[in-house]
């Protein structure tokens, strides 16, 4: 994304409703600050992401995805996470095998009551696709 | 002969109504699968040989919800698919009566004719293929001109069959088949990403690879869905290369039983198996050794998990920069 | 065609101040299929609410999007709004742009310009939301409370009186909890039996309660409204319907060295007991790991001894399944290990007890007799030092526990009072940080420990004691005095840090109820609804969700039995509407999403497709019932056809939402 | 507030990498000292003099030099600020400002005998090194 002529990078933020989303509510009842390049998507669980959709967030313009979830064992509906857990784990290390920078994506698990970690970890992510700079491998140059 | 016999057999004998096998396709070099409805056609036009490379397995979806039981051979390679399709209750079993075939490996026809310029014809003689040539007769090893899947062959067990004809074989743990995928994840990123830009910047998404996969059986793909939005088969982006082979290695993920026929059909010769092999060795490294279609019972690793599961972030497809 | 009308909250200044509302309103409504765009201080409000439903009706809007507060705030207030305008309730979408917008971002032009990004994605994805109809399902009317102490024992009483049924599981022998092993209770100092054993008689005579003690939670499966509950009850070797409870068989057992769990190993029992007096039910059991019967084959003494043959050393656990409409956690609390605090030398003395142990060591019913001797030499010790936050408000990783325990600073003020009452002889002191008594008649409590009975408050730890010559030397600091004070004591006492019970933590997984980081159960509103979990169906009682006195907890009981009493009285219960649903023209019936279910919502029907060429075919296509599916959307991954999606977070949702962030 | 103060504290805060605000005053450090008699200022107040940035009193306590290292307080303090580091760092502080480097490298050869620890020689060189 273009900002005044200078880029930022774009960075989608997937949450589970019951935790993560819930700490991002926390961290803003809070009021800890993370950077506006954070965008959140509400998700029931972390095991509703779809590949199809941190693909398709790469290839129409994001810098970085992250999915964040509640912690193993506590998933609300018990085992979401589990399941999340493996895919997403299969998915980066796939995206990882055709070269596409592995730091591009990431899973935290944030729990309703970690709003502090949540802008923590919203921070670092941001510093880190900033010095990673724009997304090349995975953009769809189509979408630009 | 023994496997056209068993065909006309079956069906003179009235036990079965149709034979699924292969015959000849444009060029002597090239098996087409093929659905026998008489000993007389078979006896006709059904052929089998070690060019008999295609795998039967995702015809029976449709052939066995027809009427009448269907006849298939099977090859090792292609038991597993059958089984991973009756576990999927794609397969009718009870519809199919499964013949299965010893194998001692199949041809890759390219290589094959690099060997023997000018084929004409080709017939085999115990492990080697006699070809007639414009030039004249021209003998090649067999081992010489097998296709990459069969030269690290995973196992000669024939899983799932109603007949055997002759001696099942034994699987092969020293199979070397992850050693091209080591290989690549020993590159460097930048070398990896360079590494399939080059193999993937060839597809020209003639779905070729989805078409012949026995995984890739949906009754409508994903990528077929203009419901979804995800229909997209213009490869007017390396992006859609990337996201097309990702998605369908993720899907088949568990389930595919690295039969390898993607990398044979591909018209570009993308080795897309190895994607697969990919996800198989994490599989097998991170969840457990896992054979997709090895049984009827088994929960395969992406619809399982243990509370100890590595995280994420322990994920590496190869070496760090 | 789409009609969408955005409404944007000022929410007074929360919102206002940071993002341009008007700048928001103005970018949005020239939106594709936005026919209204505009702000508002006030939402929520009712006048806020009034303009949503007119602009509804005026405008014919096919879609709302309200860019407010978050959704887990007043999404169910907007629902309503847009209800009431006639619109579907599930065609309005949300964008928070004050959680997580407004208050986290301080640049304006940034903060503005995330608001407008927020707000195109709901309305990419209310342009593709369904009108959706929430289902409904039965109400069981039985409650379950899983553990029966105090907490376990007013909910069951106070819901099993409004005439439902109620089932109280107790892993224990008997129900009563940590109350019933209490000495007085403060600030009023009624002795604790006297008042709660007439509690659990109560509970066991009423015919709507069905105590099930030594049984614990297997498993747990179903949803609101009906639950269906596996419960083990444990092999206790004495059949309960034939057991009088004479207590013949627990004087006659030979096996005397059974340390006695109800006085914390302070003195002995035999291997078949029964746990206290006023136990209920009043009826033996065995510990099979001291029982030399169960052991060895060899004794059976207490089978001679039963006049109404009620000893079966061959019970076998059994499994009971019943159905419940809602459950009640009451799991409550217990002091943590002291084992880590090697300077205050508990474990290395006898001397230096838990506050729970003294409330057995002054317990009529304890080990003493209620003369409160040390457990070393069994003498009157002279000196008593009382330690404050033994593990609470500590950091340390793995020593303490983050949080106050909350019941420490009256319970040692009334510790210290009985014995200056009984012993006007003793000196007491006792080592705080800070004494916390907010609550009804709690300061004048512990003012008068320090000024009626002369108890020495000593603002400062303890750094170290060192058993030495039968004494304990207490080194601890007096941070007002700046004086390091050495005591020899003859007796101290731990004030323990208090966690929830270790089976708080499996149970939680059971119940897909969410937990803290300290393994309390998570409140659905840690403030509007205190008593529920967020987990529909599931409610909490006492400790188990946070440290709390008894009133607390009494209270707390009962508002959780409201609650439960609440959804009893209901004959139906609405469903969640956003749940899987299955493409039936695209699913393979390959069973891989009902795998991965963990409520079994899903399963199987042969059904007839008229195929392309004009047959007809049989195929196994996935089918969803809609009252079990909680909408986790774990299928909607293992589906690798994307036959199966969720309503409400349908892939395509999604993605128009992706869309619109990334573009 | 006094600039040089603060900064002062800063350094102290960069030593330590220990945060006082974290401190309830407790005392439990204080309790734990074996050295308290010995003290004018004592651990917690020593931890809270720097959190208040109290810089002209540290300057004058004596009691720090009484500070034996046995780390009892920082063991033992429940909320993980370790009054010890603060003890050795308000010490490094009070070295520092008054000038010069006791120990130089080429100090060092003639400081080896048999009887000085190795282990003290390295000790004292990162001590009195900024």
């Amino acid at each position: 994304m273009q900002v005044n002529g200078a880029w930022q990078p774009t960075i989608v933020a997937f949450c589970c409703n019951w935790c993560s989303y819930a700490g991002a509510d926390l961290t803003g009842t809070n009021r800890l600050a993370y950077p506006a390049n954070v965008k959140i998507i509400r998700i029931p669980c972390s095991c509703r992401l779809n590949p199809l959709f941190i693909l398709r967030a790469f290839g129409r313009g994001a810098d970085g995805v992250i999915l964040c979830g509640c912690h193993p064992g506590d998933c609300h509906y018990t085992t979401g996470n589990y399941y999340a857990r493996r895919r997403m784990t299969l998915l980066f290390s796939m995206l990882d095998f055709l070269g596409i920078e592995r730091e591009r994506t990431r899973v935290e698990w944030v729990s309703a009551a970690e709003g502090a970690k949540f802008a923590a970890v919203m921070n670092d992510f941001v510093r880190q696709i900033t010095v990673l700079g724009e997304n090349k491998r995975l953009e769809d140059f189509r979408c630009k | 002969m023994q496997v056209k016999e068993k065909a006309i057999e079956l069906l003179s004998s009235g036990k079965v109504s149709r034979v699924l096998g292969w015959k000849q396709g444009e060029f002597c070099y090239d098996l087409t699968p093929a659905v026998f409805e008489s000993a007389e056609e078979v006896e006709r036009s059904f052929v089998f040989s070690p060019l008999a490379g295609a795998n039967l397995a995702k015809y029976l979806i449709a052939e066995s919800r027809k009427e009448g039981v269907v006849a298939a051979f099977l090859k090792p390679c292609d038991s597993y698919s059958v089984l991973q399709l009756c576990k999927e209750h794609r397969i009718r079993r009870e519809n199919v009566y499964l013949v299965g075939v010893p194998c001692e490996g199949t041809v890759d026809p390219d290589l094959l004719r690099e060997n023997a310029k000018g084929l004409t014809a080709v017939r085999e003689a115990g492990g080697t293929l006699v070809c007639d040539t414009l030039y004249g007769e021209k003998r090649v090893d067999l081992s010489a001109v097998l296709l990459e899947r069969c030269k690290v062959c995973k196992s000669k067990k024939i899983v799932v069959f109603d007949e055997l004809l002759g001696e099942n074989g034994e699987e092969n743990p020293q199979s070397t088949r992850f050693a091209a995928v080591e290989e690549i994840e020993n590159l460097t990123p930048e070398e990896r990403y360079a590494f399939w830009q080059k193999e993937l910047s060839r597809c020209i998404r003639c779905n070729a690879c989805r078409n012949v996969c026995p995984a890739c059986s949906c009754e409508t793909c994903v990528f077929d869905n203009a419901k979804l939005g995800t229909d997209n088969k213009a490869p007017a982006s390396r992006f859609e290369e990337q996201y097309f082979h990702i998605i369908r290695a993720f899907h088949v993920a568990g389930r595919c039983t690295d039969c390898g026929e993607c990398s044979r059909v591909c018209p570009q010769k993308i080795p897309l198996h190895l994607l697969n092999r990919k996800f198989i060795r994490d599989m097998n490294t991170l969840y457990g050794q896992y054979q997709a279609g090895a049984d009827e019972e088994s929960l395969p690793p992406m619809l399982d998990f243990r509370m100890d599961d590595c995280e994420p972030s322990a994920a590496r497809g190869g070496k760090q920069a | 065609m789409q009609r969408i009308g955005v409404f944007v909250c000022h929410c007074g200044t929360n919102i206002a101040a940071t993002v341009d509302v008007a700048q928001v309103a103005e970018t949005l409504g020239k939106e594709p299929g936005v026919v209204l765009a505009t702000d508002y201080p006030y939402m929520c409000s009712q006048s806020g609410q009034d303009m949503i439903e007119n602009a509804i009706r005026e405008q014919k809007l096919t879609g709302v999007v309200i860019c407010s507060c978050s959704p887990r705030m007043h999404e169910a207030t907007f629902r309503k709004t847009v209800a009431r305008a006639g619109l579907n309730p599930y065609l309005l979408e949300i964008a928070n742009v004050r959680e997580q917008c407004s208050w986290v971002h301080k640049d304006r032009e940034e903060a503005t310009q995330k608001a407008i990004i927020l707000g195109r994605a709901a309305i990419a994805k209310v342009t593709l939301n369904a009108p959706l109809v929430a289902g409904e399902s039965p109400v069981v009317k039985r409650a379950l409370v899983i553990g029966g102490g105090i907490a376990g024992i007013q909910t069951a009483l106070d819901i099993a009186d409004a005439g439902f049924e109620v089932d109280i599981v107790e892993k224990e022998a008997t129900i009563g909890g940590k109350m019933a092993q209490l000495d007085k209770t403060f600030p009023t100092l009624d002795c604790a039996a006297c008042i709660l054993t007439p509690k659990m008689v109560d509970a066991a005579q009423h015919e709507k309660i069905n105590i099930l003690s030594y049984s614990e939670v297997e498993a747990v499966g179903g949803f609101v409204g009906s639950f269906r509950v596996k419960i083990r009850r444990k092999a206790r070797y004495v059949d309960e319907t034939k057991c009088t409870g004479c207590g013949l068989c627990t004087e006659k057992c030979p096996q005397k060295a059974v340390p006695n769990p109800f006085n914390l190993g302070l003195d002995t029992r035999r291997a078949i007991a029964i746990p206290f007096a006023q136990a209920v039910p009043k009826v033996a059991y065995i510990d099979p790991n001291y029982c030399t019967m169960l052991k060895t084959g060899k004794c059976g003494v207490c089978s001679k001894v039963c006049t109404v043959g009620a000893i079966d050393y061959k019970q076998q656990d059994t499994l009971e399944e019943r159905e419940y409409g809602a459950i009640v956690a009451a799991t409550g609390y217990r002091p943590i290990s002291l084992e880590k605090y090697g300077e205050y030398a508990y474990g290395q003395s006898p001397d230096v007890v838990t506050s729970l142990e003294l409330e057995r060591l002054m317990n009529a019913a304890g080990p003493t007799g209620g003369t409160l001797l040390r457990p070393s030499d069994r003498t009157h010790p002279k000196t008593i030092v009382f330690v404050q936050c033994v593990g609470s408000r500590c950091e340390e990783d793995g020593r303490g526990k983050p949080y106050c325990s909350k019941i420490c600073c009256m319970y040692t003020a009334k510790h210290a009072m009985l014995i200056r009452e009984k012993y006007p002889d003793t000196e007491v002191y006792v080592f705080y940080i800070d004494v916390r008594t907010p609550g009804k008649n709690f300061d004048e409590f512990y003012r008068r420990a320090v000024e009626e009975y002369g108890v020495h408050y000593i603002t400062g730890q303890v750094g170290k004691i060192v058993p030495e010559n039968g004494k304990l030397l207490v080194q601890g600091s007096d941070l007002l005095a700046g004086m390091q004070p050495k005591i020899a004591a003859d007796l101290v006492v731990l004030a323990a840090a208090i966690e929830p019970d270790p089976s708080a933590r499996s149970l939680a997984t059971l119940l897909t109820a969410s937990m803290d980081t300290n393994d309390f159960f998570t409140e659905a509103h840690p403030k509007l609804r205190p008593v529920e979990s967020p987990t529909a169906g599931v409610f909490l009682s006492g400790a188990c969700q946070g440290p709390k006195d008894i009133p607390e907890t009494v209270a707390q009981a009962g508002a959780a039995a409201a609650k439960v009493i609440g959804l009893l009285s209901r004959d139906h219960i609405v469903c969640n509407p956003c749940v899987a649903t299955p493409n039936e023209q695209m699913c393979n019936g390959c069973s891989s999403c009902e795998k991965v279910c963990p409520y079994g919502a899903i399963t199987y029907a042969d059904k007839e497709f008229r195929m392309p060429d004009r047959t007809t075919a049989l195929r196994r296509v996935a089918q969803v019932n809609p009252a079990v599916c909680q909408g986790c959307g774990a299928c909607t991954v293992a589906c690798p056809s994307g036959a199966m999606d969720l309503l409400g977070f349908s892939n395509k949702q999604i993605m128009a939402e992706v869309d619109a962030i990334c573009r | 507030m006094n600039d040089t103060y603060l900064e002062y504290q800063a350094e102290i805060l960069r030593m330590t990498d220990r945060d006082p605000k974290r401190c309830m005053i407790c005392g439990k450090c204080t309790a734990s000292c074996p050295a308290f008699s010995e003290m004018d200022f004592h651990p917690h107040q020593i931890v809270g003099m720097v959190e208040r940035c109290e810089f002209d009193v540290l300057e004058t306590v004596e009691g720090l030099w009484h500070c034996m290292s046995c780390m009892a307080c920082s063991e033992r303090c429940p909320r993980d600020v370790q009054p010890a580091r603060f003890m050795d760092a308000v010490r490094q502080w009070r070295i520092r400002k008054q000038g010069g480097e006791h120990l130089h490298p080429q100090q060092v050869p003639e400081k080896i005998d048999e009887a000085t620890p190795q282990q003290a020689i390295a000790a004292a060189f990162r001590k009195y090194r900024k």
